[in-house]
């Protein structure tokens, strides 16, 4: 249950491939581990009227947002059968094709894994007070909504 | 009495501020009223409040040292 | 869709975190990319009837299975809105704690990337013809069954 | 006539081989019973056929080259 301790989700800029290979080489030891679940969020360049988005810059209540992941990875756990669980989101500038959020959740059997995973995203994005400023290539931006 | 108002993402572009102090506000529906008599924009804004981190709805009595947040919908992920 | 060209999904021995972090850094041109899930599966120190599994030797029917992956990709392609699809599966040992398939889903929209993912897993596990056979400390082995 | 069989997993086993070659089998059910009476352990397994990587369910003709495989359960993944 060491795993179930507070952690920062909250990281400065983009989460680099590098970063989510160290994350899944340090699981090898955890050997009543079946499944790995991971999600990534990129920054995609869309077109919003007619302009398009070379990035987006989140900013974040993060002392509550703090709060809100750590109750996700609560509920996560208390309601699957999970053997760990990471959740990263960036602040700060991220360029369209870096990464923004990675979920890493893993357990001995994949339909846990599966289904944790989808739900903590879906949490994120709806529960966690985090905001994108999508920004064009002329320096104007728009504010990001989540669908 | 002062109560700490934080504003983020597109309430601060409104304000031109990301955090405020409110001194004659006993409950959220008081502290509303103020801040939308000084940032006529802000009513206009659609957002939710939390109370020391916590989402509230409906009116909420504030006491001193209380820290009120002004979320516009999140956009995360 | 170059990326629906014939690919060679088996691979020889576990697939190593840093072949992963390679597949997940080519992306970043692709920013039309909104959501990436990734699927792996490690294998498990199972104990059965008392033994301790140390190793999965993984071997095919290699020409059916990889008209078998083929037939996979191109009905998720055809199913979901997807921008691309890597799907690479060991053969030969791979010992506990090591990977033994890695399914990665690309799509604009997280929907589509999560759901074909999973389907693509169920589908993996179920109509490919590979087998594996848990190797035990004392070199005995049983063939191991999927559920 | 040469029909080539190919033996997988446990079925390897059984058999001792991955790879035989049967002369005088013009269906499938003739080739199954051809291999339970050489393997009679064969028999007691649980396997599914393919001919030419496509599976087969009831009795399928064979013509000469066609390969049939032998597939216990899969487990993959």
């Amino acid at each position: 249950m060491a795993e179930k301790k507070k952690q920062t989700v909250l990281m400065q800029g983009p989460i680099p491939a590098s970063f989510i290979a160290n994350s899944i080489a340090k699981h090898s030891s955890k050997t009543n581990i079946g499944a790995h679940s991971i999600f990534l969020g990129q920054v995609r360049t869309d077109v919003v009227e007619n302009k398009t988005v070379l990035a987006i810059e989140y900013s974040a209540y993060a002392e509550m947002a703090e709060e809100k992941f750590y109750h996700i990875r609560e509920s996560a756990f208390k309601k699957y059968d999970l053997i760990c669980m990471h959740i990263y989101h960036s602040v700060g500038v991220v360029k369209a094709g870096e990464m923004s959020l990675f979920v890493f959740v893993s357990s001995a059997h994949r339909a846990a894994a599966f289904e944790a995973c989808r739900e903590i995203v879906e949490q994120i994005k709806k529960e966690v007070p985090v905001w994108g400023k999508e920004m064009f290539e002329d320096e104007t931006h728009v504010w990001k909504t989540n669908t | 009495m002062a109560i700490e108002v934080l504003l983020f993402g597109q309430l601060s572009e409104i304000t031109g501020a990301d955090k405020l102090t409110v001194t004659k506000a006993s409950s959220t529906v008081e502290l509303v009223q103020v801040l939308h008599k000084q940032f006529p924009n802000l009513a206009l804004a659609n957002y939710k409040l939390a109370v020391n981190k916590v989402l509230t709805e409906g009116n909420t009595v504030l006491k001193d040292a209380d820290v009120v947040a002004l979320l516009p919908p999140f956009s995360g992920g």
